[in-house]
C-alpha cells in the first residue's frame, strides 16, 4: 500500500486537487467561488496529464542543434526526452480553461448588473423560486 | 444544507472511484509505460526529420495535431465573440 | 478531387465563414445572413455528398495534415457518422432560415453579427464531433459547441443568465470528466485514435483504470446529453434561450451526445465490455425508463410551452438511451430512427413555439385560446409534430417507437415494454393539453373575459418562418413513410456488426 | 526531475488551492488562485514541460488573474463563504 | 481601472516597459520553433502589454493605439490566416493542413515547407490570441460601456 502511494504521489495530489475543485464547484454559494473551484478543477486535470508525460531521466523535448536546413541528420533516441504529446494536449486544455473563465466572468458581470449580487440563494430569491 | 451534503457525497464517491482507478496505473515517471512507448517515440525520433522543427512540442502542436490547434484557436475566438456579444453595448 | 475533401469542408466551411460573419457584421449587419446561408449550404451539400459516398463505397478515412493515424488526426466516417451529420446540417439549415425574423425581433440589433457567428461555430462544433475519429479532438470540438451554446443561451430573456451559468458549471464538469476519461485511456494504451484504442483495449479489459476511464467518459457524455439524474441544467436553459437558439440546440446537441455515447460504448469499447464485463447497458436502461416517466410527468405539470418541450426532451433522451441500452438489432434501429424523428419533431415544436412567441408574445399554454383560427398553418404543423411525438402511424415517431417496442420484447424486458406504453399515454396527455387549449372550447375557469370574440383574423407568421416549420413537419411525414427505406439503406449498416447476427 | 522539489511545490499548490477556496474575500481568493497557478507553472517546469509552463505563466497566472480582477472590479469582493 | 488621476511614476515606468514587452512577445513567436514559446504565449504577452497600458494610462490611450475596429479585424484575421493556410494546402492537392504541399508555391522542399507553414499558422494564432485577450479584458473592465465611458469623460473634461 505504501509503495502504491509513494510511487504515484503525483497522481494522489491530482485526485486531491480535483476533489477540492469539485467540492467547491458544487457546494459554494458564491458564483465567483464556484468559478475559482472550476479553475482548480481544470488545472488538476492538467497536472494529471503532465504527470503522464513525465519520464525518469527524460529531458526537455527540444532537440539541441539549431534548426532549419541540415538538421535532419540528427539521430535522436526517444528515451532521452519526455513525452511531448500530453504537453500538446494540455496547451489546448489551458486555453480552453481560460476561454471558459472569460465567458463565465462575462456572464457574472451581467448577473451582477441585473441582480446586484453574486450569492446564488439571493438570486434565486429574486427570481422567485 | 442538503446541497452541501450532496456535494460532499459526490466528492467522496469521486474520490473513492479515482483511488480505485489509480491502483492499476503504471508508476509515475516510468519510462516504459504504454503512453511513452506507443505513439510518442515517433514524434521525438522523426519529428525533426519530417518537419525541421527542433521544438517537438511546436512540431506536434502545429503539424501532427494541427487540427486540434485550429479548433483551440477557434475556442478562443468563440470566447471572444461570446464576451463581445454578452457585454458590449454600442452608442445607443 | 473535391469529393475526397468533403469531410474537411463540411467542418471548415462554417468555421471560416463565422470569422467572415463576425467581421463583415461589424460594418453592415445585412451581410451576415447571406453568409450564414452560404456556409450552411456548403455543409449541407458536403453532408449529402458524404452520405452518398459512404453508401456507395463504404467507410471514408480522411487523414488531416497527411499524417497516418495514430500519429495524426483521422476522420473515420461510416454510416452512423454520415447519418447524424446529415441530420445536424439539415436542422441547422432550416433553423438558420427561420432565425432571420425571429432573431431580429428578440435580440438587440448590435448583437446580431456575433450571434450569427456563434450559431455557425456551434454548428461547426456539432459537425466536428460527428465526423472526428480522435478522442481528444472530440473534446475540443465539444467545448466549441458548448461555449457557443452557453453564450447563445445567456443572450435570452430574464433568468437566462443564471441558467447559462449553471449550464457552464455542469458542462465544464462533464467536459472535464470526459477529459479525465481520455487521460486514463491514454495512460493505459498510449493512443488517442478511436480505432487504435479500440484495438488495444481488449487486452486491458480487467484493469480498474480502464473501468474508471469508461465510467468517466460515460458520465461526461451523459452530463452533456442530459440523461435523467444529470438533466438539471436543461429545462432552464432551453426555456430562457431565444427561440431560434432553442430550436437549433434542442434537436441537435443532445442527439450528438447520444451519438457520442453510441460511439464510445460500442465502437471504442466493444459491446463485449459494455454489456458483459461492466454492465453499463443495464444501468443506462433503468435510468432511461426513469427519465421517460419523470420527464413526461414534469412536462404535464408545466404551463410554459417551451419548458414543457424541454422536459419532453428529457423524456425523449430516455427513449433513445433505452434503445441503446437494449443492445439488440431492433432496439438500436429504434434508437437511431428516434434520433432522426426527435431531431425533426423537436425542431418543429420549438420552431412553432418560437412562432407563437413571435406573434403572441407569450408561451402560456392556458392562454392559447383560438390559436387554431389565428395561426392555422402553424398549429397544423404542431399537431403533426405532436402526433409524431405520441406515435401515430404515418409519422416517423410511430416507426421508431415500434422498433423500440420490438427491441424490448426481443430482449424480454417486460418492464421496459410497460414503461414505453405508459409513457406514450403520458405524451398523449401533455400534447393533448396544448391542442385542447388551442382548438377546443376553453374551460369555464379561463373563459372569464366574456366569451368568444366576433371574428378572429388569420394572422400567420411571415413565410420565412412558416416555410421551415412546414419543412420539418413534412420531413416528419416523409421520414415516417420512407422509414423502411432509411433503415435498409443507412441504419442497418450503422449498427455494430456483432448485433446483426443475433437479431 | 527531482522529487524533493516536486513534493514541496505540490504541497504549496495544495495549500494555495485550499486557502483560495476557503478565504472570505474574493480578491484574496483570486490572488491565491494566481499563486496556485504559478506553483503549477513551476511544477511543470520541473517535470520538463517547458512549453506548458510558459503558457501557464502567461495565460494562467497572468491573463486569467487579470480577467478575474477586472470582473471583481466591476462586481463585488464581498462573499458569505 | 480607468484612472481618475494620473500617476507620473507608474506612467513613466510603464512607458519604458511596454515596448520591451511587445518586442519580447514578437521574439517568443519568432523563436517558437527552436525554444519554448509560440503563438499562444507570444499573443498573451502582447495582450498583457495592452492590459498594462489600460491599467497605467486609461482606456482612451489604448483605444487610440489599438482601435476597436482593428481589434475586430484582428480577431477574425488570425483564425482566418490559420484556416486559410489549411485551405491553400487543400487547393494545392493535399489534405487539409498538409503543409508539405506548400512546397509547390514556396521555393523549398516539403520538409521546410512544413516549417514555414507552421510559422504562418503560429502568426495567425498570435494575432487572434492578442486581439481576443485584449477584447475580453476591455469588455470585462468596462462592463461593455467603452464608448459611453469615453464620452462621459470627454464631457467631464470639457466642463472643467
Amino acid at each position: 500500500m505504501l509503495e502504491i502511494i509513494v510511487s504515484k504521489y503525483n497522481y494522489w495530489i491530482f485526485v486531491f486537487l480535483l476533489i477540492i475543485g469539485l467540492y467547491s464547484m458544487m457546494t459554494k454559494n458564491n458564483l465567483m467561488k464556484k468559478l475559482i473551484g472550476m479553475n482548480i478543477f481544470q488545472w488538476a486535470i492538467i497536472l494529471y496529464f503532465i504527470s503522464i508525460g513525465a519520464k525518469r531521466g527524460g529531458s526537455v523535448p527540444i532537440i539541441p542543434g539549431g534548426h532549419g536546413h541540415g538538421v535532419q541528420k540528427i539521430v535522436v533516441h526517444a528515451t532521452g526526452y519526455v513525452n511531448p504529446l500530453p504537453h500538446v494536449l494540455m496547451l489546448t486544455a489551458i486555453v480552453v480553461g481560460v476561454a471558459t473563465t472569460g465567458i463565465a466572468l462575462a456572464i457574472l458581470v451581467r448577473i451582477y448588473n441585473s441582480y446586484g449580487t453574486l450569492e446564488e440563494d439571493e438570486i434565486m430569491k429574486e427570481l422567485g423560486k | 444544507m442538503t446541497r452541501k451534503f450532496v456535494g460532499i457525497l459526490i466528492a467522496v464517491i469521486a474520490l473513492i472511484a479515482l483511488m480505485q482507478g489509480l491502483k492499476d496505473l503504471p508508476k509515475w515517471a516510468d519510462p516504459n509505460q504504454p503512453a511513452s512507448i506507443h505513439v510518442s517515440p515517433r514524434y521525438i525520433e522523426k519529428g525533426i526529420e519530417e518537419t525541421g522543427v527542433p521544438n517537438i512540442v511546436t512540431a506536434v502542436l502545429a503539424d501532427y495535431r494541427g487540427y486540434d490547434t485550429l479548433f483551440e484557436t477557434a475556442v478562443i475566438f468563440t470566447a471572444g465573440v461570446a464576451v463581445m456579444m454578452l457585454l458590449r453595448r454600442s452608442k445607443r | 478531387m473535391i469529393l475526397e475533401q468533403f469531410p474537411a469542408i463540411i467542418v471548415v466551411a462554417p468555421l471560416i465563414l463565422s470569422f467572415v460573419v463576425n467581421f463583415v457584421g461589424w460594418r453592415n449587419k445585412g451581410f451576415c445572413f447571406p453568409f450564414v446561408i452560404i456556409a450552411l449550404s456548403v455543409s449541407l451539400v458536403s453532408a449529402i455528398g458524404i452520405l452518398y459516398a459512404v453508401i456507395k463505397h463504404g467507410t471514408i478515412y480522411y487523414h488531416l495534415g497527411g499524417w497516418n493515424p495514430p500519429w495524426g488526426i483521422e476522420y473515420v466516417i461510416d454510416h452512423l457518422n454520415a447519418y447524424v451529420a446529415l441530420i445536424v446540417t439539415v436542422i441547422a439549415f432550416v433553423v438558420a432560415i427561420y432565425s432571420k425574423r425571429s432573431i431580429e425581433q428578440e435580440i438587440p440589433g448590435d448583437r446580431i453579427p456575433q450571434l450569427y457567428a456563434l450559431l455557425l461555430l456551434n454548428v461547426t462544433g456539432l459537425l466536428g464531433i460527428t465526423v472526428t475519429g480522435d478522442l481528444f479532438n472530440l473534446y475540443v470540438l465539444l467545448e466549441i459547441a458548448s461555449f457557443s451554446a452557453y453564450a447563445l443561451i445567456a443572450i435570452g430573456e430574464k433568468g437566462a443568465l443564471i441558467a447559462s451559468f449553471r449550464y457552464i458549471v455542469m458542462g465544464t464538469i462533464g467536459a472535464c470528466f470526459y477529459l479525465i476519461g481520455v487521460g486514463f485511456v491514454y495512460i493505459m494504451t498510449g493512443s488517442l485514435n478511436m480505432t487504435d484504442v479500440g484495438q488495444l483495449l481488449p487486452d486491458l479489459y480487467y484493469s480498474k483504470a480502464i473501468l474508471m476511464a469508461f465510467t468517466f467518459l460515460t458520465i461526461g457524455v451523459v452530463i452533456k446529453m442530459a440523461l435523467f439524474p444529470l438533466h438539471a441544467w436543461l429545462p432552464d436553459a432551453y426555456t430562457h434561450a431565444p427561440s431560434a437558439v432553442s430550436a437549433l440546440i434542442a434537436p441537435t446537441m443532445t442527439k450528438v451526445g447520444c451519438y457520442v455515447l453510441i460511439r464510445i460504448i460500442f465502437f471504442v469499447f466493444k459491446p463485449h465490455y459494455s454489456i458483459e464485463i461492466m454492465p453499463l447497458t443495464t444501468i443506462l436502461g433503468w435510468l432511461a425508463i426513469i427519465a421517460m416517466i419523470v420527464g413526461s410527468i414534469y412536462a404535464i405539470a408545466q404551463h410554459d410551452l417551451k419548458r414543457m418541450l424541454a422536459y419532453s426532451t428529457v423524456a425523449q433522451i430516455g427513449y433513445i438511451v433505452m434503445g441503446i441500452a437494449l443492445a439488440n438489432k431492433a432496439g438500436l434501429t429504434g434508437a437511431l430512427l428516434h434520433i432522426l424523428n426527435e431531431a425533426f419533431t423537436k425542431g418543429c415544436l420549438f420552431l412553432v413555439a418560437g412562432a407563437i412567441m413571435y406573434k403572441m408574445g407569450m408561451r402560456d399554454i392556458y392562454q392559447f385560446r383560438y390559436l387554431f383560427e389565428k395561426m392555422p398553418l402553424t398549429m397544423i404543423a404542431f399537431v403533426i409534430a405532436a402526433f409524431s411525438m405520441v406515435g401515430i402511424p404515418p409519422t416517423c415517431g410511430f416507426f421508431s417507437k415500434l422498433y423500440l417496442l420490438l427491441g424490448a420484447i426481443d430482449a424480454r424486458h417486460w418492464i421496459f415494454v410497460a414503461t414505453l406504453l405508459i409513457s406514450v399515454v403520458l405524451n398523449v396527455v401533455y400534447f393533448f393539453n396544448v391542442i385542447r387549449h388551442a382548438y377546443f372550447k376553453p374551460s369555464e375557469a379561463y373563459a372569464h373575459d366574456g366569451g368568444r370574440p366576433e371574428k378572429i383574423a388569420v394572422d400567420e407568421v411571415p413565410l420565412s418562418m412558416l416555410a421551415p416549420i412546414w419543412f420539418t413537419a413534412i420531413g416528419i411525414l416523409i421520414t415516417g413513410i420512407f422509414s423502411g427505406k432509411i433503415v435498409s439503406t443507412v441504419i442497418q449498416f450503422a449498427i455494430p456488426k456483432c448485433f446483426l447476427g443475433g437479431g | 526531475m527531482i522529487w524533493q522539489i516536486n513534493l514541496v511545490l505540490l504541497s504549496f499548490a495544495v495549500i494555495a488551492a485550499l486557502t483560495a477556496i476557503s478565504v472570505k474575500d474574493l480578491l484574496s481568493a483570486v490572488v491565491l488562485l494566481g499563486a496556485f497557478s504559478f506553483f503549477m507553472c513551476l511544477l511543470w517546469t520541473e517535470m520538463g514541460a517547458v512549453d506548458v509552463a510558459f503558457t501557464e505563466a502567461a495565460v494562467g497566472a497572468g491573463v486569467n488573474t487579470a480577467f478575474f480582477i477586472a470582473a471583481i472590479y466591476k462586481t463585488t469582493r464581498r462573499t458569505k463563504d | 481601472m480607468i484612472r481618475e488621476h494620473e500617476d507620473i511614476v507608474i506612467q513613466t515606468v510603464c512607458r519604458f516597459f511596454i515596448p520591451f514587452m511587445q518586442a519580447y512577445g514578437l521574439y517568443v513567436l519568432a523563436h517558437g520553433h527552436g525554444s519554448p514559446g509560440g503563438g499562444f504565449q507570444g499573443g498573451c504577452i502582447l495582450a498583457a502589454s495592452f492590459i498594462l497600458m489600460t491599467i497605467s494610462y486609461d482606456l482612451k490611450e489604448v483605444k487610440r493605439r489599438f482601435s476597436e475596429k482593428l481589434n475586430v479585424l484582428f480577431c477574425s484575421l488570425g483564425v482566418f490566416i490559420y484556416a486559410g493556410t489549411g485551405l491553400v494546402c487543400l487547393l494545392l492537392g493535399g489534405n487539409f493542413l498538409n503543409y508539405g504541399k506548400l512546397s509547390k508555391i514556396l521555393p523549398t522542399d516539403p520538409v521546410m515547407a512544413r516549417y514555414y507553414g507552421m510559422a504562418a499558422i503560429e502568426t495567425g494564432v498570435q494575432i487572434t490570441v492578442m486581439a481576443i485577450m485584449v477584447s475580453i479584458f476591455l469588455n470585462l473592465v468596462t462592463a461593455g460601456k467603452h464608448e459611453e465611458t469615453v464620452e462621459e469623460e470627454d464631457a467631464g473634461d470639457n466642463s472643467k
